[in-house]
């Protein structure tokens, strides 16, 4: 990782090396992943290797996720900041995990239904006794349910298959005949394979399913803490998504160059699919919206999938986003 | 006790010629390890005739027991061959009905499941051997410990069920390694005249080993001496005393005369090394 | 009754010790529920909370007992056929140690092109974790035979099977078992693996959607039955043991 | 030499057979190189792109040794100290198997939150997984000493210690070396397990990386580094239980 | 040899009264095994006096390893003690230099190591120990096996290594169960000279189980005759012949006549089961 080894600091941080004569001081600052390196993660690698994290005096680390600790890491302080989603922060913040997410990495939710062009899915009715590959969540079934009772379809002629580890394009040679994928990635994948399929987006159906993932978060210790820290964040990392979204293939070589072992072609073209969809028709890149997190939260409590309402103005936060309209 | 079990290949030969029951021709082995070798048994010669007791008197180490692996087949001799019957069986295992010098008891079968594992092996009914080595066990002076594991068994003991377990193998001809060692005087006297009575009655060939020369002179036909380690036959003596023989034979000039023989010739082989 | 609870007692005492001491320190470290609730509160999730927690141990119980058998069976077979065949030994034994060097994370995928999603690869799953240890054990058990007792059998002129059967078997018998304790360990955690790479029933989906929705105490629930699970298969093989072996457990009055 | 040469064609031929046969069923039957890549294909990408495999490659090799080293050092003791004090023994034997069953992924946020993202929480998830077949093997090696050894060892009035140096140790050496052979097996799937639960050097990052790039064919370069690693540690155990146990592997001129 | 090593102990109650170096005490024992229970010994009591050679002879099955096993700490008397120079030793273990009567050689150490191993007990520096070792294999015939493996070695050559461990211990009294069983009678002969002349040098105390009767009348200053199971002392025999003794003493009629005695004690004993 790129260690901005420059300058001196009484490390209040965790394992500060000191060295240098730079005069600011400089924080270490531990970024975790929500799953391996991707193109959603672009704008963190530049902002990083491009120094602008540097010139914020900070010292950033990114991290790979272990199996599934992100949220605990980022809750308990471990990492300062974090890759989630709004499902995940909902959930968790009805659990009294104290996650606060402080900026949509990506508008508009760009998962949806994916199945290949044989299988004939164009519309949420065609799901009908079909199978679906999943990793057997209830909300699956509830986002399934809600889009194909707007399509006047039976939910429950659905074949429903657990299908844990595999990939979409493994579960679709056997069984599965259509999977929830985010389009950036397995999308671009399967155009670049020539293995064409058709994509059902969730957020074309519903209001409530235009949901935001992924997203950043951090803990409300640090907001209560150390904002100053998360301003400094936060305004280097909007110019590293800034960049991606204006030098898509820069960005995407750089991301290539700090993780070699990703394929090169795949950054590229995923680069270049989800650049213009990183700040789409906000105002600005990370702007969340509280409509947003309310909607999500009462369809998902009015189906049961939470055990209490969300309080979304705790659950989110546009304060540290740089210049504020 | 299942004497008239035939073995294969046992009786085809038989007929040729009035062969021996067993037959050691010029037996040679060396034990190789690492550096060293060991030369154990160099040219040695005996024969059994059918019916007939021959014993192996010799110094502790000289290769006896070396020689009984050879004849059961367990080790290869690197010179030599073991006939039976006149057929060539040399390596061939399971021809001889055989009692190690450690009691190599199994320690998860009770005494009477280990009499009883040569019946097994020869896929005999297991049933009606049982009440046969019972009987035994009785004889034995083992009754009453029949579902015993072999280590709550003293060493006399269990040396005592490892004879039995030889007596339940069918093979035609014994071979006995030092039978009866572990054992007192008077139960070691007491298992000799059985043996002998058993053998009177079914004549097996037997070949003993035995540290004990005047248990040799009085259950043998015929008694091998065998020289110190490169070890041959030393000498070759028919026991010339009719059958059968009592206690009192102990004490005759002829049979102290013979002993005394023996002895000497022993010590001076022990002198020489 | 009094061996009985004898034996019973000093597991039990350090169970509760245990439990005690990860009580204490959620309590004094103030440890939030999130990173890992106490024991009462997994005690009192567990207590409320059904919510076919039953059938799902039912069904992951059902798999590892299946899984278990079929892979010791499988263990068993391999270490007598390399037993057997010593050539054969020293030419496989690598491909045993490939199989344990596959991570389920690409094996899921072929097992389920290959086998589909029914109880098969799931299966498959648990048999390789569990006939490792014990075609292991099972073979360096059988080829440590004792010397006398091998030579007594070959002289009688027992056969290759005999040999085997009545000799270097039982002979192998805790040596064997040492692997299937180690087996017995490893195979619920094998099942739920299993679960992991599909399935829609079980401990291992239960405790998969539980952590995804952020119930860490109800994953804590799940992962005390996985524990049960797991000592019930080992007390099981040593209940098991203990009836073969009493030759050799046999109290010997031995004062140290 | 000749020996040597004679100990290792057999498991070379076994291996370019199975490979034989794995390129054979991937030609014949279509399996596309995204599903399963042939031997051939994983031998062209791993010439190719090497792509820092080697520096991967020794992180994961220097993070197995030292999780090996301690894992079984760690089983030893427990296995010494159970040994010794057979109250304990039953006592803690359940607390063994729970330590085997809590899954990584209840496992891998509360190893982190306690120490950090560094060595040590990987190091103490391969000493999870090593230890316990080291534990239970040489646990249940210590308890089958001889009988008439142990006696003759008490009367001569060895201690407590001597008596476990002296005789118990190496009697339950081979037993110990089953337990070895097992760990050392499953200590590079261990490691990258390790790498798993956070990491950015290793192949167990790099197998996640490439899988979630879908890229099989590097995944499986990956895999086949493992079972290399793999084997070379249950090669060294090997090895070193030649040298150890001399007395028992002794040429014994014993025909078959 | 160490005889010269004190035993923690054993000098201080010694000033007391003259008393035994070896005295069992009424000692009983029984063996429970789920539903049978068998009584071995029965009250019985022997002594050795300091530097004395005393011998048992027994039945076998009687229960003489057993009693060795109490002398030795190994198993708690159901009644009885066992008490060394006056002072109750019952139970406690490293008091005798024992010789089992199965050589429990440990296998992965050389003959030669195997020999060593009291020393490293004692925690005696092995080096000067091993020349010693050395020079006791030479004079038991072994030398060329110090590096051989136990199970490479003949039964008779395991059992003068053991004897030869037994020899290294440095404990006062010796107690040797079946020492030379193994043996043929030349080496047996030879082995039963070069422990009286080393008895007579240093005059440790020795307790034999033997199945010798003639061994026993031979080496021994008293001989105890054991009944069967339960056992108790039959009769306490104190040899009356000269030392040093020859060989010639065996055709003397004083021993064919004690020997004939003591064969008819045990033949009684026998019938009367
Ligand atoms: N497997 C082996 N490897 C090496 N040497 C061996 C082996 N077996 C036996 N020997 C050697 O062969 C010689 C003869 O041994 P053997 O057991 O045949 O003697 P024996 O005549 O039976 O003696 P004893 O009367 O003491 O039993 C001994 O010197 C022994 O060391
Ligand atoms: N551990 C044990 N459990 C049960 N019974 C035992 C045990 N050890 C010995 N016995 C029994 O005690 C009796 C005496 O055995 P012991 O070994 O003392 O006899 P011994 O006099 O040494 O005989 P031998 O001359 O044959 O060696 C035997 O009947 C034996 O079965
Ligand atoms: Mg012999
Ligand atoms: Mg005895």
């Amino acid at each position: 990782a790129g260690c901005g080894n420059g300058t001196k600091a009484p490390a209040e941080e965790s394992g500060g090396e000191e060295s240098g004569n730079a005069p600011a001081q400089v924080k270490n600052v531990k970024v975790m992943l929500d799953w391996t390196a991707n193109t959603n993660h672009t704008g963190l690698y530049a902002a990083r290797d491009l120094g602008y994290y540097k010139e914020e005096g900070l010292n950033v680390e990114i991290v790979q996720p272990g199996a599934g600790g992100t949220d605990a890491m980022v809750a308990s302080g471990q990492a300062d900041f974090g890759i989630s989603y709004q499902e995940g922060v909902t959930l968790a913040r009805t659990q009294g995990v104290p996650l606060v997410s402080i900026a949509a990495v990506i508008q508009h939710n760009t998962s949806g239904f994916a199945a290949p062009v044989d299988r004939n899915i164009k519309k949420a009715s065609d799901f009908e006794g079909k199978s679906y590959g999943g990793w057997g969540s209830p909300v699956e079934e509830a986002v399934m349910k809600s889009i194909m009772d707007i399509d006047g379809a039976d939910v429950s002629k659905v074949k429903m298959i657990n299908m844990g580890d595999a990939d979409y394009f493994t579960a679709v040679k056997r069984d599965i005949d259509f999977a929830w994928i985010y389009y950036a990635w397995t999308g671009v994948e399967a155009e670049l394979r020539g293995e064409p399929l058709d994509m059902i987006y969730v957020k074309d159906y519903s209001e409530a399913l235009d949901y935001y993932t992924p997203v950043l978060v951090t803990n409300e210790d640090k907001i209560a803490n150390d904002p100053e820290l998360v301003k400094a964040f936060m305004s280097a990392t909007a110019k590293g998504y800034e960049y991606a979204i204006n030098q898509p293939e820069e960005a995407a070589a750089l991301l290539s160059k700090a993780v070699p072992e990703l394929d090169e072609e795949l950054v590229l073209a995923s680069q270049k699919w989800l650049s213009p969809k990183y700040q789409d028709d906000a105002a600005r890149w990370g702007e969340q919206k509280a409509e947003v997190w309310n909607n999500y939260a009462e369809w998902m409590f009015e189906r049961k999938l939470l055990d209490k309402p969300l309080e979304s103005e705790q659950a989110f936060t546009n304060d540290f986003l740089p210049n504020t309209p | 006790m299942s004497r008239n079990i035939s073995i294969p290949g046992a009786i085809d030969a038989a007929a040729a010629m009035p062969s021996s029951a067993l037959e050691a021709d010029g037996i040679t082995k060396s034990f190789r390890d690492r550096k060293t070798e060991v030369k154990v048994l160099d040219g040695l010669s005996l024969t059994v005739q059918p019916g007939q007791f021959a014993s192996i008197i010799g110094p502790s180490g000289s290769g006896k027991s070396t020689l009984f692996h050879i004849i059961g087949g367990l080790l290869k001799p690197d010179a030599g061959a073991i006939r039976m019957n006149g057929s060539d069986v040399t390596g061939q295992k399971g021809r001889i009905a055989y009692m190690p010098q450690q009691p190599a008891l199994f320690p998860w079968r009770t005494a009477l499941d280990n009499v009883l594992l040569p019946r097994e092996l020869s896929g005999m009914p297991k049933e009606q051997a049982r009440d046969e080595a019972r009987i035994l066990m009785e004889r034995a002076g083992l009754s009453g410990f029949e579902n015993a594991y072999p280590d709550t068994l003293s060493g006399g003991m269990q040396q005592r069920t490892a004879f039995l377990r030889t007596l339940m193998s069918p093979q035609e001809v014994m071979c006995l390694d030092e039978p009866f060692s572990a054992l007192d005087a008077l139960t070691r006297t007491d298992m000799q005249h059985w043996l002998l009575d058993m053998w009177e009655a079914d004549r097996r060939s037997v070949l003993m080993i035995t540290h004990h020369i005047e248990e040799a002179l009085l259950l043998s036909d015929v008694v091998y001496v065998m020289s110190n380690r490169p070890a041959a036959i030393l000498q070759k003596i028919e026991v010339p005393f009719a059958r059968p023989r009592s206690e009192a034979l102990l004490h005759q000039p002829a049979f102290l005369a013979l002993k005394q023989e023996i002895s000497d010739r022993m010590r001076n082989e022990l002198r020489k090394s | 009754m009094r061996m009985w609870w004898k034996d019973v007692w000093p597991p039990v005492v350090a169970v509760l010790l245990f439990l005690g001491a990860w009580q204490a320190a959620v309590y004094m470290f103030h440890i939030e529920d999130w990173i890992l609730p106490s024991p009462a509160g997994i005690a009192r999730e567990a207590a409320s909370g059904a919510q076919g927690l039953p059938g799902h141990t039912l069904a992951t119980l059902r798999l590892t007992l299946t899984g278990f058998v079929i892979g010791t069976a499988v263990g068993f077979i391999i270490a007598l056929i390399l037993h057997m065949l010593p050539g054969l030994k020293t030419a496989l034994y690598p491909l045993l140690v490939v199989s344990q060097n596959v991570p389920t994370i690409a094996l899921a995928p072929l097992l389920m092109i290959w086998f589909g999603f029914g109880m098969l690869p799931k299966i498959i799953v648990i048999t390789l974790v569990c006939f490792f240890p014990v075609a292991v054990a099972a073979m360096d058990g059988l080829a440590r035979t004792d010397r006398t007792m091998m030579n007594y059998m070959q002289m009688a002129g027992a056969g290759r099977w005999q040999t085997f059967s009545k000799l270097e078997l039982p002979h192998a018998l805790p040596s064997l078992f040492s692997g299937l304790r180690i087996a017995a360990t490893y195979s619920v955690m094998g099942a739920v693996i299993g679960e992991w790479i599909g399935s829609d029933r079980g401990i291992g989906y239960y405790m998969m959607l539980q952590k995804s929705a952020y119930r860490t105490d109800r994953v804590f629930v799940a992962i005390v039955i996985v524990v049960l699970l797991s000592l019930l298969m080992v007390g099981l093989i040593t209940l098991l043991e203990k009836r073969l072996i009493r030759w050799n457990a046999k109290s010997r009055e031995v004062s140290r």
